[in-house]
């Protein structure tokens, strides 16, 4: 089976990212959503170097989440793909299940 | 599709209760069924109709109760994280003598087994949280 | 649907400095009802829940991790640990309650209810699930 | 010496508001004053007299109530913070057009002028939040 | 007590995803009219709460990020930006909004809000203190 | 002046306890409390490794929220103070001000 995980936290303040990804079998895809989004932006190293390190998996960012706080497109980091809640909802019914990293 | 939606934080304080807002709306809009909304922790807090948010910001329970009526959603409140948190309605007011209710008639008090009940009868549970 | 579902409740908080782990713990008791295929995961902080000798009397909480060895008896016997996240905390599996269930199946006999499983073995496990709760 | 105490989380979900009682109840059997309790952000649900906790839990909010009466505890929930989460007083439900009130009467609402005040006036503020 | 207080707002978290940035601010803006010796200080994730281009429009929640600008309006002009929590992040000050307040004394002229400091520099600012307010 | 800082957050789950360090003066004071105790709690090299690297600074931690997560006095980190309620006010009165890492 394959899952959607979902992280709504800063990986600065938190340790859900790390343990997330630490966690997401390949072939299971990773949205990060709310404060969640600033892993997703460029030009922090560690914490895009987890990023790229998760290979297998398929990483994607919630779009009006990530315009709120001011990050454009262009800091996207390679291989992330931003989607607007119709995304996320169409991310949840492909997998086979949502689980939450809250 | 079928969808369940649980909801762990109140509003204003945290995002959550926005987020499954947009997505629960979201999914109903591509023609998705939600199961039901199931409001636990301090989520039991979106279900006031005390509230009066600043007027250039978003009512949050109201647009709960929009949604709810708009596509017949069922909204639930845990009963147990109510009482501790002192979310009432009319059998609560009585069986805990309280003097007053405060849950907006858009939103159901009942038991954690309405939650697992979706959890069964839904295809994807979604949870929103701190 | 009469199909029997597999639960995973999944426990990344430590107890009492919020209620997650309680009102986590409040689900699954109701849930068993249901007769569904349960499990608990302890991972993360969610490890600290199931440590021997909570002593709540000075923080004036109620001491719920007795409930843990209640859990045998609702037939919720798989109570998976994770081994990095005992690590990490300086903890080994001596540290946490010694979790049982009785076996009907075997005259009764009393089993193991903590399954210790490495991060691999966790996140496979919760890849075979059908809903997992987070809280 | 003089304390003034601010809670920023609701009551059960976190700790904050039972650390922060023992706190205040401590500092007072010492013989020091707290100058004003200040109840921001979800620390206004703390005020609610709706709450029914589970018999064998405390119940948060009628303690801080008793330690009000006790010691003449000014204990002050912010009006915005309070608007937003639907803490409401006959005051406020005048002026916002509410059917109910759900505020405990050892508790009073103002505006965040008092927590600064408090600050003003205290030689020491504590926080105690998420 | 009619002395003046160093009042130090710390703020250490992004906007949105929490009210704390937002309510925190409230607390500035009632503040100001007591008149003490105000500072702001972002620090972790409180420098997000100041980035440029801030557009909630698709969130649906209220974009405060303009608010920031009129503290100069309101005479707090002090906002210590951490440079470690910057370099974290990936940002620099350019990335930040361009925050001005107008010096009465010196005709009106324009000056930086914003005054980038190092840790160390931060933390000595923090002891001078009489007041820390947390959200 | 000298402060009192206070953690009540898992070093685990959030970067509190870190920044807090990272802030704190020498001759200040660090108070752990609620869920922010296990950073008082021997074993967990790297985030003992921190609390020892805090020279200068004297650490406490919240006797009664230890006790609740069913830690035992030795389980303390050498050098780190156990006090209870009336001896957190005492350290809020001995210091300047308090500022709470929340």
């Amino acid at each position: 089976m394959s899952e959607l995980h979902t992280v709504n936290k800063s990986p600065f303040e938190k340790s859900s990212l790390e343990s997330c990804l630490g966690h997401a079998q390949e072939g299971s895809a990773v949205l990060l959503l709310e404060d969640g989004v600033y892993g997703a932006a460029k030009g922090a190293a560690a914490v895009e170097a987890k990023m790229k390190a998760a290979t297998g998996i398929k990483l994607y960012v919630l779009g009006p989440d990530f315009k709120a706080r001011g990050l454009s497109a262009d800091r996207l980091i390679d291989g992330v793909e931003m989607v607007d809640y119709a995304g996320f909802v169409d991310l949840a019914a492909e997998h086979d299940k949502v689980v939450a990293w809250v | 599709m079928k969808f369940a939606i649980q909801i762990n934080e109140g509003p204003y304080q945290h995002q959550a209760s926005d987020t499954a807002y947009f997505f629960t709306k979201a999914a109903l809009e591509k023609g998705h069924e939600v199961f039901r909304v199931f409001f636990y922790h301090d989520g039991v807090g979106n279900s006031t109709r005390l509230t009066t948010p600043p007027q250039d910001d978003r009512n949050i329970v109201n647009r709960w109760a929009e949604l709810a009526e708009q596509y017949k959603l069922d909204m639930v409140v845990c009963v147990a994280a109510a009482q501790r948190r002192g979310i009432v309605d009319n059998g609560e007011a009585g069986r805990n003598g309280k003097d007053a209710t405060n849950i907006h008639p858009a939103f159901r008090i009942s038991g954690l087994g309405q939650l697992v009940e979706a959890a069964i009868q839904s295809e994807r549970l979604l949870v929103f949280g701190d | 649907m009469s199909e029997i579902k597999k639960f995973m409740y999944l426990n990344r908080r430590a107890p009492y400095g919020t209620i997650y782990a309680w009102e986590s713990l409040e689900v699954v008791l109701i849930g068993a009802a249901f007769e569904q295929d349960v499990s608990l995961a302890f991972v993360d902080d969610g490890v600290y829940q199931i440590m021997k000798g909570q002593d709540t009397a000075e923080v004036g909480m109620k001491n719920f991790s007795p409930t843990y060895s209640a859990l045998g008896d609702y037939e919720v016997t798989k109570l998976y640990v994770e081994k990095e996240s005992l690590e990490e905390r300086g903890l080994t599996i001596d540290d946490l309650m010694d979790l049982k269930w009785e076996d009907e199946d075997e005259d009764w006999a009393e089993k193991d209810s903590i399954i210790l499983v490495s991060r691999e073995e966790l996140s496979q496990a919760m890849s075979e699930q059908d809903v997992v709760f987070s809280f």
